[in-house]
């Protein structure tokens, strides 16, 4: 089980990002917690990556870094592309939230309901 | 143009050094990076180029200011761990009125800088209009200005005056 | 023997960073908080990178870096409490109740 | 007396505990064993740890909004020792280019918040 | 291994604080600490390239965040959440861990030993295929760069969606159009 | 070889047309003539395609030219793409459908400040959209889903009005969080697997055994891809975000988006990866009876014109996928034809309530009345697809409806079938709705001076138009064989990748 | 409040950012250029640079960083990176692929001048990102002002 | 695989003729072409008039391919297709209602064509289900003999016969049919619902009951309990119907029940009897609608308390409207009484137990059809002219050739089918059709029996003459003390002959429930389905918390159910 702990405590960072979305009423919160599942996704893909031991994967000059000691980069290229995404997502939920609120004079989401039925 | 100039020497010295063991490559690199930065940043990066250009100036800056600074700093830090691991926390804090007479921007943010990192004091705000800097002080031993100027300013502020402002050629 | 000394100037910058964020947990409000942790975190961190510059053999890529570090924190950090008092003060915040004396208050008063 | 009694508890206390973490034989799996300064700077790193859970304390507790400011503050100026700190254990010269970049920003972090906290907008 | 635990604990503490405080700020600073020590993790397992990019954009999320909260009256008035969340969160989150647990200890990897089918070839042959020295670059930009152009595209996507939303006027009025019909 | 070098171009191509939108924004009339010109590129490209596609031919493209390590290693390093029947066949769709949008925009759009951005993000949707389906890695597959999403998360809003923003804000939110379940699921089976690239992985899964982690994979998958694809109970964001989008992209978004991101990915991911295990058909089957259900039921209550149609959507989406569930070779061919029926008549159907919105300014029913004696085109148009829609026999939606309930009976859903015909009798009677309430009766006062749309609009809506009437004509032997027959053999396995 | 706090932040703030900022640019410039041998690259030297104009927007104002760069320039300079990228990419379709390393055989490992279209594609990247994300900032800040001229 | 341009290509292998069918599109053939004629007086000044020749000509084509179809693909397309037309048939009227009546017709009978679908789609898995979609593209319609024994089969016989029932107007699927009747075009009312449709859809049940399946006796006494219940529903419902199409329309609906009784029956006289009624039926409700329509056209209105006197006015359509009353009435000279006589004689050897009730349905259906037609009859051509009729009657226009062609064979045709019943239909065309013997005990000899008639007639005509009628006083007629012409709110009106009826006991409540519409299908199951989507719409209350929680549902149960 020890092998899997961090994996479980990034499964419950990510509850908590969907808790705060499925619970909380305001939207600035809704925001926080689409981010903060979004940072235990990429914390998950970086910590399948990870080879006990491993080194950074860039080689140097002024060392001779064997590549079978390098931790998996692919994983790591991936966490860049969803950083990006993460953070293309969130900069346009901002956008509509201070529109909203220039909109509804609120961040209350139960009282943006206007398209119902 | 002489702060863009400066600029450019200031941005590619630090192009050098962050790219150690320069070879021609890194050279002409730096060379377009430090001419883009001081197109484009330029414009700001000092207000009076010549004051640079002053060795004495440098010189004081350098062998009477940072000493005595580098000291402050460490007796500061040695106050503060002080009251921070006494129990019994002696602090009485307050906010308190300091004048200045300097004028200048840079002298004005050293001097604030200075007074933040040593003993007890840190810079809240900075009224230039009036050369009035407000103090939160930990440990607040008087608030007339005598008091203030003697505890706070007055280890830096003749100095800063030195460097920056005072017999100003223009 | 540079690596020692270099060790030395880590370990005492540790030592301030931990008493520094002491500090911060201890003190009573935000700008005592500000004066303890600004004071010892910068300077634990530059004594951090001076013993990297040490330890890592001087004038190298490394040490050369951690200058560029130190110059810029001792630049920036006292300017970042600095803005946060200012805000923290705009903002309303109040001062610990047993503080001595608020001359930025009245001034502020004044004006308004 | 009892003030002072306090007092000598206290440091005591602390420092034992850096002592204990310095002394301890924790094994980092994070840092090559065939390197050099590997033991120290792993101790290091629990320290700069440590002190990072006291900033953690004060964005917990920090009554204000302000007090939280300061502590990521801290916090970014922390990192920079640990990078610092990486950089010599793992003898790459990049890990204070993080560093670097992690104090930069978090200076404008801190700017930025702290001109939020003023009341102003961003442009202003 | 304990500083990981330590830090993970930091950032579940930090998204809690996050969620649960009433002002907004200070949950967007605390969402900066997880941010943070996010990329303190990614340091630490040897993803600097991931680290770096982490602390980046974590700063400019925080900037555009704190701008959301646009004022500060706002921002110190409580919000509240709606009931029964918290039942159902705590019985999502049970569910959740006990579907991770069934589920990690048949197929998933132990954490350390990564399965390298695929990328053992990049450490490999990242310097004499693409000249590159750091791997995880010559993977994004060379490798898998048709992944990167999308990633490009997302963001530019982003931008152009900010400038439409954030247009005051969507829709022309009828003055308007006569206006372009003459 | 010539064409898998040019396969890349489905992509580039617009992604080209929006950058240069954006960087000549300032021309008068660039970003009209650039959007029109890159789907017509993309459309030839794929009608190019359709024409050199030979039976069971699977064009491949290692991006960066890294597919020569194959021998070496066995597996691919690089990023592939993949043209295959069922590729093809939705490129066909998607950029037909892109193609008529973008005429009909260039007249409607007139209607909405920034004409540009609009081309921009409707380029970038459909590089997206186009990504989705050409690429062969797993990761690709959801980068590109982010974009189209993105691209249709702000389209939504383009208004900027009070509603249109909230639909996207909860839109975003859910697709956000959506996109997130999708990733964690490409991780699971990265970590699984080893590679990205679906044909390694299915070749890995299928030497290997399938793991327990693979169920909790399904079930994220289905969640992600399912919410893309507005299967109840993850539809709720579509009623509200399709009918606030402008016209054209409502069309885009009923018509191919839900379609490229969620049916195609669940189809790709399910059939081509995993092998379609018996668990899938079987949630399969039972979100399709739901979403069939719910979606009609909903609709018959609407009174706003493309709410009703949105809800429709789901409804329709559920017949497709319960074609999908059924997976014979019957229920995947009226699925996909189904598929191509409702792109047809629901983007007809938008376009026509945007022209219709385009004259008198409103959308609810209730306000109009008589507008086929005003807009002759709009209303013929209308009848065509709301017939289509609701499977009245010459036109192409009953031979799709028809070929599901086949395939239902065939493999013994007696049940599903019968329920489907039920939600069938229900589609009817909503679409009857709107072209009584809109089309019939007598003109309202405050309408009597309304005109027919302007030319480039009716281009569109006629086309469309055309295809409802003639789709049927696919089923046709010489022409199913070119174009729906390779793509069902992709999904059943005996052709494809 | 006194005159001088009309415009940005106080005078030490000010100060303080016209030395550093540049540092700040350069670092970022620095972070692209050796993407492919540090870590970092266009992603995190272009939100580095944006963030040096943030910064210069937060310590001066609006007008200020506006004469520097303005939010036409950032969708100008944005749209231009995109163009270079997808060009780059698209020139491999002579060579032999699309996204096919065609610069490759130049230069050692580890030198600057190395690993191809890398360094090319980082510098588009990150003037891409930089202008992308400074005009986020930009419009993000623009419905400020519009909001609250509507409220008064 | 063969496909569906097989058909286009090689017709014998889709399209084949039958005696029956034949004579189906020989009346439908004449069907078209008097509606033609008719409309081009009638339809005047309708938008849009080329598309209504079109769909005219479409609807022809469509009809005779499914009476022509051997497959049921072919059948099915058609079937729909003509719904469709209908449906845009409908919509050239211009009555406030036609929108609604034309939804609800198509939503009724396209309604049914899915379950068409789905009974096709049984017979095809129950008989051919191995053989893909070839098998079922090719799918004989007819020659099958499925027996009635599985779930499966009666689920596919009863989704078949709702389609026809559906098609002719009988109950439950009856209730477009007087909607539509009143709110669509004359012509077009009289030709589709009142004559493709029903030739179409009795043909249709006739097909499937004796050549896809075995009947039972438990079927056949489902089939006569429709029917029966459709006979008198229907035409108490006409007893009180205010307006003349509507009226009109529920004998349509009841004439219907008629014919499923007789189909019901199951042995041949029964079904033969069905079958020639479908004709007569066919004739002199075409002959009704296209009267009534000139009525409407010369006054304006179809509602029957502004109408009456109006013989002066159309002496020759009040004839030809007299005698397709009689017709429909089961009158003995003419053609109505031929066919309904057979039915009476097939309940009556193949009513099982129950005979007595369908027997006794059947005829108080037909005397209560007699009885309305006297009150439409009276309140429309007799009685005093009301003011309305007076202006047409001053008006003086004349009735056209084109209205007077269809009316005049039409006429003819009733009186002459009725003549020569024995003769013309049986010995040539049902006979074949129709498996089995006919056997009837009690002929009507309806030749001889038209020569007595006549005899009567005739002498009742000298008797009239022979008496001094002449003498009789002519004088303004009076009501209450006053002179109607001074007063006409007092005229008497035939509208309210029957309005007793409606207070009586239990036909009181029902009526009360039926002007409700519980009784309806379509808006009952409407209300249904509206329900269950108010509870649905309800749920989407706006509130992203809400759906988000839907989602994480769905997410957690899918993961529960999968691992």
């Amino acid at each position: 089980m020890n092998a899997y702990m961090p994996y479980i405590l990034c499964l419950i960072l990510f509850c908590i990002g969907i808790y705060a979305v499925l619970s909380k009423r305001n939207i600035i919160k809704i925001i926080l917690g689409v981010v903060i599942a979004e940072y235990a996704v990429n914390l998950f893909l970086i910590l399948v990556a990870y080879k006990t031991g491993g080194r950074a994967a860039i080689f140097s000059a002024t060392e001779n870094i064997p590549p079978q000691s390098m931790v998996d980069p692919l994983p790591h290229a991936l966490v860049l592309t969803s950083i990006v995404i993460g953070l293309a997502t969130t900069a346009f939920m901002i956008a509509l939230a201070i529109r909203l609120y220039g909109k509804y004079g609120t961040f209350d989401i139960t009282r943006m309901r206007e398209l119902r039925g | 143009m002489k702060s863009r100039i400066l600029m450019f020497v200031f941005a590619f010295a630090v192009w050098c050094i962050l790219t150690w063991v320069p070879d021609v490559q890194q050279l002409i690199a730096g060379g377009a990076v430090a001419l883009i930065v001081s197109v484009v940043m330029g414009s700001m990066f000092v207000n009076r180029p010549h004051m640079l250009f002053n060795p004495i100036r440098v010189f004081y800056f350098l062998f009477w200011y940072v000493p005595v600074f580098i000291w402050e700093l460490i007796r500061a830090n040695f106050d503060v761990a002080y009251r921070v691991i006494h129990p019994g926390m002696p602090i009485k804090p307050g906010i308190v009125r300091l004048r200045t007479e300097l004028k200048s921007d840079t002298g004005l943010t050293f001097l604030a800088n200075s007074i933040t990192l040593t003993p007890g004091t840190l810079t809240v705000d900075i009224n230039r209009d009036d050369g009035v800097l407000y103090i939160h002080w930990i440990n607040v031993v008087g608030t007339d200005p005598e008091t203030t100027f003697r505890e706070i300013g007055s280890r830096f502020e003749p100095m800063l005056k030195k460097i920056f402002e005072e017999d100003v050629v223009e | 023997m540079i690596d020692i000394i270099g060790m030395v100037f880590i370990g005492v910058g540790l030592s301030f960073d931990v008493l520094g964020c002491l500090g911060l947990v201890r003190l009573p409000d935000v700008y005592n908080r500000l004066q303890a942790a600004t004071k010892c975190v910068t300077l634990g961190t530059c004594s951090i990178l001076f013993g990297t510059f040490l330890v890592s053999g001087g004038f190298t890529e490394t040490g050369f870096k951690a200058l560029i570090a130190i110059v810029f924190l001792v630049l920036a950090s006292p300017v970042a409490a600095h803005a946060v008092s200012r805000g923290a003060h705009r903002a309303g915040i109040k001062l610990w109740d047993r503080s001595v004396v608020d001359s930025y208050a009245e001034d502020k008063e004044g004006e308004a | 007396m009892m003030k002072l009694a306090r007092w000598i508890a206290g440091t005591v206390v602390l420092l034992g505990l850096i002592a204990l973490i310095i002394v301890l034989p924790f094994r980092s799996m994070f840092f090559q064993q065939n390197q050099e300064h590997i033991g120290f700077a792993g101790r290091v790193v629990y320290i700069l740890i440590l002190s990072s859970l006291m900033v953690l304390y004060r964005v917990l507790k920090g009554p204000t909004a302000a007090d939280r400011i300061v502590a990521i503050d801290i916090f970014g100026i922390l990192i920079v020792g640990l990078c610092a700190v990486l950089s010599i254990a793992s003898g790459r010269s990049w890990y204070i280019d993080i560093g670097i970049a992690w104090g930069l920003q978090s200076f404008i972090g801190t700017l930025a918040l702290s001109k939020y906290l003023e009341g102003r907008s961003f442009d202003d | 291994m304990i500083e990981l635990y330590v830090l993970l604990g930091l950032m579940i503490a930090g998204a809690i604080i996050a969620i649960e405080v009433k002002n907004l700020l200070s949950a967007v600073v605390a969402v900066g600490i997880v941010g943070l020590g996010l990329s303190i993790i990614f340091l630490l397992l040897k993803a600097p390239d991931v680290a770096l990019t982490q602390i980046v954009v974590e700063i400019a999320a925080v900037i555009l965040l704190i701008r959301a909260t646009l004022h500060r009256d706002i921002a110190l008035k409580p919000c509240g959440s709606r009931p029964f969340g918290g039942f159902l969160a705590i019985l999502f989150l049970g569910l959740a861990v006990l579907a991770g647990a069934l589920t990690f200890s048949g197929g998933l990897n132990p954490f350390g030993s990564p399965l390298m089918t695929v990328s053992e070839f990049y450490p490999m042959n990242a310097v004499a295929g693409t000249g590159a020295v750091n791997v995880v670059s010559s993977v994004i930009l060379d490798y898998r760069a048709y992944d990167t152009l999308g990633e490009a595209t997302v963001l530019f996507t982003a931008v152009v969606g900010v400038l439409t939303v954030m247009r005051s006027k969507g829709k022309k009025k009828e003055e308007d159009l006569q206006g372009n019909n003459e | 070889m010539i064409s898998e070098s040019i396969v890349p171009l489905f992509v580039a191509i617009p992604l080209a047309g929006a950058f240069l939108t954006a960087l000549l924004k300032r021309v008068k009339g660039i970003p009209d003539t650039l959007g029109v010109m890159s789907s017509v590129f993309t459309f030839a490209l794929s009608v190019f395609f359709i024409l050199r596609m030979q039976a069971g031919r699977v064009f491949v493209l290692n991006v960066g030219n890294w597919g020569g390590f194959h021998e070496v290693l066995g597996r691919i390093v690089g990023i592939q793409m993949v043209v295959d029947g069922f590729t093809i066949f939705m490129l066909i769709i998607v950029n037909f459908v892109a193609f008529l949008v973008a005429v009909y925009s260039v007249n409607y759009m007139t209607r909405y400040t920034e004409k540009w951005q609009f081309h921009t993000l409707f380029l970038l949707m459909l590089a997206g959209m186009n990504g989705v389906l050409i690429t062969g890695d797993m990761f690709n597959l959801f980068v590109f889903v982010e974009i189209a999403s993105i691209a249709s998360y702000a389209l939504v809003a383009f208004g900027t009005e009070k509603r249109e923003l909230e639909a996207s804000f909860k839109y975003a939110v859910m697709g956000g969080v959506a996109s997130l379940l999708i990733l964690l699921g490409v991780i699971f089976l990265y970590s699984a697997t080893g590679t990205l690239n679906m044909g390694d992985m299915r070749a890995i899964l299928a030497d290997s055994g399938q793991p327990a982690l693979i169920y909790l994979v399904f079930g994220l998958l289905l969640t992600g891809f399912g919410l893309k694809a507005a299967m109840v109970p993850f539809h709720a964001w579509l009623p509200d975000a399709h009918p606030s989008a402008p016209a054209p992209i409502s069309a885009m978004l009923s018509g191919v988006l839900i379609k490229a991101l969620g049916v195609y990915a669940i189809a790709r991911v399910f059939f081509t990866v995993f092998g379609f295990p018996h668990q899938v058909s079987i949630i399969l089957l039972v979100l399709a009876a739901v979403s069939m259900g719910v979606g009609a039921l909903v609709a018959l209550r609407q009174w706003d014109m493309k709410r009703l149609l949105a809800y429709s959507s789901i409804s329709q989406v559920g017949y497709i996928m319960l074609g999908l569930g059924i997976g014979t070779e019957l229920g995947v061919l009226g699925a996909l034809f189904h598929l191509f029926n409702h792109s047809m008549f629901k983007s007809l159907l938008f376009l026509d309530s945007g022209a219709v919105e385009y004259s008198t300014g409103t959308r609810d029913m209730k306000e109009m009345g008589g507008l086929a004696r005003k807009m002759p085109v709009t209303s013929g148009s209308t009848l065509a697809g709301a017939m289509s829609l609701a499977g009245i026999p010459p036109f192409a939606g009953f031979w799709s409806k028809l070929i599901i309930i086949i395939a239902a009976v065939q493999a013994h859903h007696m049940k599903l079938a019968a329920w489907a015909a039920l939600m069938s009798i229900v589609t009817i009677a909503y679409v009857l709705k709107v072209t009584r309430y809109a089309f019939l009766g007598e003109v309202r006062a405050a309408f009597a001076n309304i005109r027919e749309v302007p030319a480039f609009m009716r281009i569109s809506l006629v086309v469309l138009a055309l295809v409802c009437i003639l789709g049927g004509l696919l089923l046709v032997p010489q022409v199913r064989e070119g174009f729906l027959d390779p793509a069902v053999r992709v999904l059943i396995g005996t052709g494809g990748m | 409040m006194s005159k001088e706090h009309e415009h940005g932040m106080s005078v030490i703030v000010k100060t303080v950012t016209r030395l550093t900022v540049g540092l700040i640019f350069l670092y970022g410039m620095y972070i692209v250029l050796h993407g492919h041998i540090t870590p970092g690259g266009g992603f995190a030297g272009g939100v580095i640079i944006a963030l040096s104009f943030i910064n210069l927007d937060l310590a001066f104002g609006g007008k200020v960083s506006g004469k520097v760069f303005s939010k036409g320039g950032t969708s100008l300079v944005e749209a231009l990176g995109a163009v270079m990228f997808l060009a780059l990419a698209l020139m491999g379709l002579q060579y032999g692929g699309f996204f096919d390393n065609f610069l490759h055989p130049d230069g050692e490992p580890g030198d600057l001048v190395s690993a191809g279209i890398i360094p090319l594609e980082n510098i588009a990247i990150s003037l891409k990102v930089g202008a992308g994300l400074f005009g986020i900032f930009l419009t993000l800040i623009v419905l400020q002002k519009f909001e609250s001229e509507k409220k008064q | 695989m063969t496909y569906l341009i097989d058909a286009l290509k090689n017709p014998n292998g889709y399209l084949a003729t039958t005696p029956l069918s034949l004579l189906c599109a020989v009346f439908a053939a004449m069907f078209f072409v008097f509606t033609v004629v008719y409309s081009f007086r009638h339809m005047t000044g309708t938008k849009g008039l080329w598309r209504y020749y079109i769909y005219l000509v479409a609807t022809f084509v469509a009809t005779l391919g499914i009476l022509f179809s051997t497959t049921f693909l072919v059948l099915l397309v058609l079937w729909g297709f003509l719904g469709l037309m209908l449906y845009l048939l409908i919509n050239f009227g211009s009555r406030e209602g036609t929108p609604e009546s034309a939804r609800k017709s198509l939503a009724i009978i396209g309604g049914t064509d899915v379950l068409l679908l789905l009974g096709i789609v049984l017979i095809w898995s129950i008989r051919y289900g191995g053989t893909g979609l070839a098998g079922f593209l090719k799918l004989p319609f007819g020659g099958m003999a499925i027996d009635l024994d599985t779930t499966g089969s009666v689920i596919a016989y009863l989704c078949l016969a709702s389609a026809a029932f559906a098609k002719a107007g009988a109950m439950p699927f009856h209730t477009w049919l007087p909607d539509t009747a009143r709110d669509a075009p004359v012509p077009v009312a009289a030709y589709l619902p009142a004559s493709l449709d029903k030739l179409l859809g009795i043909y249709f049940l006739a097909k499937v009951t004796l050549d896809v399946f075995v009947m039972t006796t438990a079927m056949n006494t489902i089939l006569m309990a429709l029917g029966s219940i459709t006979i008198m529903a229907a035409v108490m419902m006409a007893l009180v119907q205010h307006d003349m199409k509507r009226l009109l329309g529920y004998h349509a609906v009841s004439q219907v029940g008629y014919m499923v009784l007789g189909i019901g029956t199951g042995n041949p006289v029964g079904i033969a009897g069905a079958l020639f009624h479908m004709f007569n039926n066919t004739i002199y409700k075409s002959s009704l609608f296209l009267a009534g329509g000139e009525v409407e056209r010369r006054t304006g209105t179809s509602d029957l308390s502004r109408l009456g006197g109006l013989v002066k006015a159309m002496p020759l359509v009040f004839v030809a409207f007299l005698v397709a009353s009689l017709s429909i009435s089961g009158v003995p000279p003419f053609n109505g009484f031929a066919s309904k006589w057979m039915l009476y004689q097939g309940v009556i050897t193949g009513g099982g137990k129950l005979w007595v009730v369908w027997l006794v349905a059947a005829m108080l259906g037909s005397a209560l059809t007699l009885a309305s037609f006297m009150k439409l009859v009276h309140s429309v051509f007799l009685g005093q002219p009301s003011e309305l009729s007076r202006k047409v009657i001053d008006n003086g226009e004349k009735t056209g050739f084109f209205t007077l062609l269809p009316l005049s064979v039409l006429s003819l045709l009733c009186i002459g089918l009725g003549v020569f019943a024995w003769k013309i239909p049986f010995g040539s065309y049902f006979s074949p059709e129709v498996s089995g013997e006919v056997f009837m005990p009690g002929i009507w000899q309806s030749g001889l029996a038209t020569l007595i008639l006549i005899a009567g007639l005739v002498t009742g005509y000298l008797i009239y003459r022979a008496g001094n009628l002449k003498n009789a006083r002519v004088a303004a007629p009076f009501i209450g003390g006053e002179t109607l012409a001074d007063n006409p709110d007092m005229r008497v009106s035939g509208v309210d002959f029957y309005r007793t009826i409606r207070e009586l006991g239990i036909l009181r409540g029902i009526y009360r429930l039926a002007e409700k519409k519980l009784f309806d299908l379509y808006e009952v199951l409407q209300k249904i389905a509206a329900g269950f989507g108010l509870i649905l719409s309800f749920m989407h209350n706006g509130i992203l918390s809400r759906y988000f929680l839907w989602f994480i549902i769905g997410l957690a149960v899918l993961c529960i159910v999968l691992i």
